[in-house]
């Protein structure tokens, strides 16, 4: 137990990387496709319960520092360096929180494929792709330096383009699959050129040793924007969202889920540099601002468009760009008050702590929805919400999961929307009036384009087309309601999920003394 | 334990859901001591379309894209406006994000 | 399929080829290089192949199963050096003071010794491993797409 | 004139990404945008093994080096690795142009989309 407590960082990003190359190799033969199931369950079980152990650990010891080829996992800095010149993960509350959202959705993810990608072939490499991708996410949470963040965020852009573009019979899905890897790759590149900016004044590459001796040169004004730009387009923030309906549209249902969680990645990233790495000593207004109009524009663009679209998986697609503006309305309310103590007593932490729930809580409700498109586009064929009608008629489970989700993204209480939408609107009100109420409209919005999806879709007379369309396996109706359960859990108690995950991880994104002392704390 | 909060006003699911239920009694006792006069399967039921003839069932259904009709068509000018970034060129793409890469340095950087 | 001129040659330079990609590949931690520089030139011999003879002769010889096998089996060999550590720490080099490659060498600069580097010489060998099978399967897979065929049957 | 010479690499990084962008955002051949693609990746590890470049520095190679000052090794272990992940991620991306190529008859960006609005 003391072992796996000590070890449960690495761990976590490496046993998914094993599996992700074992998986080929068993999969091989006749008997290969169950084993290959029950293998990936086993080891995802296993990691869940490493993740649990891990965010427990965390939440009571504090910052955990894990260094790589050292004598000692705590000692970053061995023999009096100065700075840390090994590889190093650390983990905080914060990278823990997003390693909660990544493993829940992942582990109903990979319950819902067991059925969904029965037949299919290629089921070796959707699996293998899957784990690379989860362990990417993992290291780019757990990970204490620049470099690592753009391997992890690499690995992540191959393997989620590589699921995008799983069904490569169709040409959508190749021209999304493409889309991703482009802009991946972009983004890749001019995060790597900052953190050549970074490196060329400091020499150093982790993340708590540039933020402690951070100068705010006019160079890393420029790596900055470079870095903002570079996480914005990754985590599809208006007006450089268009490839995400793109992508999400034709991803296979398995892995719509984690590309969203992939994206939501990025956004963890933007905010563990701006606020670890840059903030406490620069004015962060200027920066704060820019992400509040982004968010802004992400969801009244987002919503707009959503209510227009006809294909039901587009339209979910541009609610998560929309949802987006909220988390990113919420934070950057707290980024642009982060050096005004009395604001941010009074509403930024607060802000910050409503964008903060709204990830998880957008997570799960999205990842629901996604499966529900999927699971009609797995019964009839089509994913155009003109042909649909009559749907709640054969598929009751599908309806009802589709129900919880529309109301919980629209933030009708008692689901877990209400709750960080609730904390985003008071708080932002003290801070701009105008910006609540864009934030309420979006709202309503959106509960009018669900409520058209859900009358021409599922309700109506039985359409001849359907009269034989049956309910969804069981492997996805189980999928669907771990996600369910989540989101009627997290929409009755919010007090607690807040008090116990969201609060510690607001604090240590604010705390970056904190987080600078876990590794440099040995250095004058 | 399941309040959640700050500053306006507190928000309670437990509560809340209380509440409804409470709500939903009391519609339910109001709506079962109301006239009994309503009759399934008579002509109290059909379907009146000012004498024209009702279509079958299968054709009443109302497509998606028929749906807020008037909310499209009143704002039509911002959604051509806002159908024009969206070309799906991936190099269009790219240069947006050029674009507001440009702005966002301009703006650090004048910001200092 | 190019002319007999081209074949026997290419046949002749691909054991060369081959020779000087595992030097690489073996001296990793003494001289520029290592696991992906080598398998990259083991990789050129196989390009050089496919531009000699053809896609669909290679595809005979270099299988699909075959190579995702070496590739796993590169992988694999990879994290499990790395979980060998773990007494310690993940990537603790424990072969250091070993028999195997376990040498200190000197400090500063001196002539390579090749028994050195503890489990360092051996992840480059992993890493070889996969990077040849990997990229072969890429480079084939590539090549076959652009007949009109496909790599698995 | 000397600043010129030794900032000589930062130029043509900078020269290469220039042209890259120019052609990733004009051209709408999808192997051209590739090839964009793979200029801006170089361009920008000429400026990452250019920042530890020191004057007239030895190979950071201990095996029988002459004595004197070394070129700083961590960013060229930087930049083997962003090379490795670039290899992977053109790989990718080709093979993915040749999908659109067989399922569309066309490669450009333009002409063979179905993702629109």
């Amino acid at each position: 137990m003391d072992f796996l407590v000590t070890h449960a960082p690495i761990l976590i990003v490496a046993l998914p990387l094993v599996a992700a190359f074992v998986i080929p190799l068993i999969s091989i033969g006749r008997a290969g496709d169950r084993g290959r199931d029950i293998f990936s369950l086993a080891v995802f079980a296993f990691i869940a319960f490493l993740v649990a152990i891990l965010v427990q650990n965390v939440h009571t010891v504090g910052i955990r520092v894990y260094t790589f080829g050292a004598t000692a996992p705590e000692l970053a800095l061995p023999h009096g360096y100065m700075v840390p010149v090994r590889i190093i993960f650390e983990v905080d509350s914060m990278s823990i929180f997003m390693g909660i959202i990544v493993t829940t959705v992942a582990l109903a993810a990979l319950i819902y494929s067991l059925h969904f990608m029965k037949g299919q072939t290629g089921q070796a490499r959707f699996y293998s792709l899957m784990f690379l991708l989860y362990a990417a996410m993992m290291g780019l949470a757990f990970t204490g330096d620049m470099f690592n963040l753009f391997v992890f965020l690499e690995i992540a852009s191959i393997a989620g383009a590589g699921l995008a573009a799983y069904r490569t019979n169709m040409a959508e899905a190749v021209e999304g699959g493409f889309k991703y890897i482009v802009i991946s790759a972009i983004s890749a590149l001019l995060v790597l050129f900052a953190i050549g900016i970074l490196y060329a004044q400091y020499n150093v590459l982790s993340i708590a040793a540039i933020a402690h001796y951070m100068q705010y040169t006019t160079l890393d004004m420029i790596a900055l924007g470079l870095l903002a730009g570079a996480f914005v387009i990754k985590l599809a923030g208006a007006p450089l969202h268009m490839w995400a309906p793109d992508t999400y549209t034709v991803a296979p249902a398995g892995a719509t889920p984690i590309i969203l969680a992939a994206s939501y990645m990025s956004m963890y990233a933007l905010y563990r540099v701006t606020f670890t790495m840059y903030g406490g000593q620069i004015d962060t207004t200027a920066i704060g601002w820019i992400v509040i109009i982004v968010g802004v524009l992400s969801m009244f663009i987002g919503v707009m468009m959503a209510v227009h679209q006809t294909d039901i998986k587009r339209m979910m697609a541009y609610h998560a760009i929309s949802q987006g503006g909220y988390m990113l309305l919420g934070v950057g309310v707290g980024l642009a008050v982060l050096a005004d103590p009395v604001a941010l007593a009074n509403y930024g932490r607060d802000a910050m702590t409503g964008g903060i729930f709204h990830i998880i809580n957008h997570v799960f409700y999205k990842a629901l929805l996604f499966m529900t498109a999927e699971a009609i586009f797995f019964r009839i064929g089509t994913r155009d919400t003109n042909k649909m009608g009559g749907l709640a008629r054969n598929m009751k489970w599908t309806t009802a999961f589709y129900v919880i989700g529309a109301l919980a993204i629209s933030g009708i209480p008692p689901f877990n929307g209400f709750a960080s939408k609730l904390l985003i609107y008071e708080t932002v009100l003290k801070f701009s009036p105008v910006l609540s109420v864009i934030a309420m409209f979006v709202s309503l919005v959106t509960l009018a384009s669900f409520a058209k999806v859900f009358y021409a879709a599922f309700t109506g007379p039985e359409l001849p087309a359907f009269r034989e369309v049956r309910e969804v396996p069981k492997s996805m109706i189980i999928g669907m309601s771990i996600l369910a359960a989540c989101i009627i859990f997290l929409g009755l108690f919010p007090g607690l999920v807040v008090d116990n995950i969201v609060a510690p991880a607001t604090n240590a994104l604010i705390d970056q003394a904190g987080y600078i002392n876990a590794v440099m704390g040995a250095v004058p | 334990m399941s309040v959640v909060g700050y500053g306006y006003a507190v928000w309670a699911p437990l509560i809340w859901i209380v509440t409804l239920v409470v709500i939903g009694v009391m519609v339910l006792i109001w709506r079962s001591r109301g006239q009994k006069s309503y009759k399934k399967g008579t002509a109290q039921t059909d379907i009146f379309l000012s004498g024209a003839r009702v279509p079958p069932e299968e054709q009443r259904h109302v497509k998606s894209e028929n749906i807020y009709w008037g909310f499209f068509e009143s704002l039509k000018e911002l959604y051509s406006g806002m159908m024009k970034p969206h070309t799906g060129i991936v190099n269009d793409y790219l240069l947006w994000l050029v674009a507001i890469l440009a702005i966002t340095i301009l703006i650090l950087v004048l910001a200092g | 399929m190019l002319s007999k001129i081209v074949r026997t040659v290419a046949n002749q330079l691909i054991l060369f080829i081959l020779i000087f990609g595992l030097y690489v590949i073996a001296h990793g931690h003494l001289t520029p290089g290592g696991g992906f520089q080598g398998g990259a030139v083991v990789v050129s011999g196989v390009v050089m192949l496919l531009v000699a003879f053809s896609s669909h002769d290679l595809k005979k010889s270099l299988r699909e199963p075959v190579l995702s096998i070496m590739e796993s089996t590169g992988a694999l060999i990879f994290a499990i050096l790395g979980f060998a550590g773990l007494g310690t720490v993940f990537f603790y080099n424990f072969l250091v003071g070993s028999p195997i490659f376990g040498r200190v060498p000197p400090t500063g600069p001196g002539p390579g010794d090749f028994w050195t580097g503890g489990f360092i010489p051996l992840m480059n060998f992993a890493v070889g491993l996969k990077v040849i099978a990997g990229l072969s399967a890429v480079i084939l897979a590539i090549a076959l797409f652009a007949r009109g065929e496909e790599m698995e049957e | 004139m000397e600043h010129v010479a030794g900032n000589f690499p930062f130029v043509a990084s900078a020269l290469l990404i220039g042209i890259a962008f120019y052609i990733i955002l004009f051209k709408r051949n999808l192997i051209k945008l590739i090839m964009g693609i793979a200029m801006m990746s170089s361009g920008v590890n000429l400026f990452i093994v250019a920042l530890g470049y020191r004057t007239g520095g030895n190979a950071p190679i201990y095996t029988d080096v002459p004595p004197g000052p070394m070129v700083l090794s961590v960013p060229q272990a930087l930049t083997l690795t962003s090379i490795v992940i670039n290899v992977a991620v053109l790989a990718l991306m080709l093979t993915m142009v040749i999908h659109t190529y067989r399922l569309t008859g066309d490669i450009d960006s333009e002409k063979s989309r179905k993702l629109k609005g």
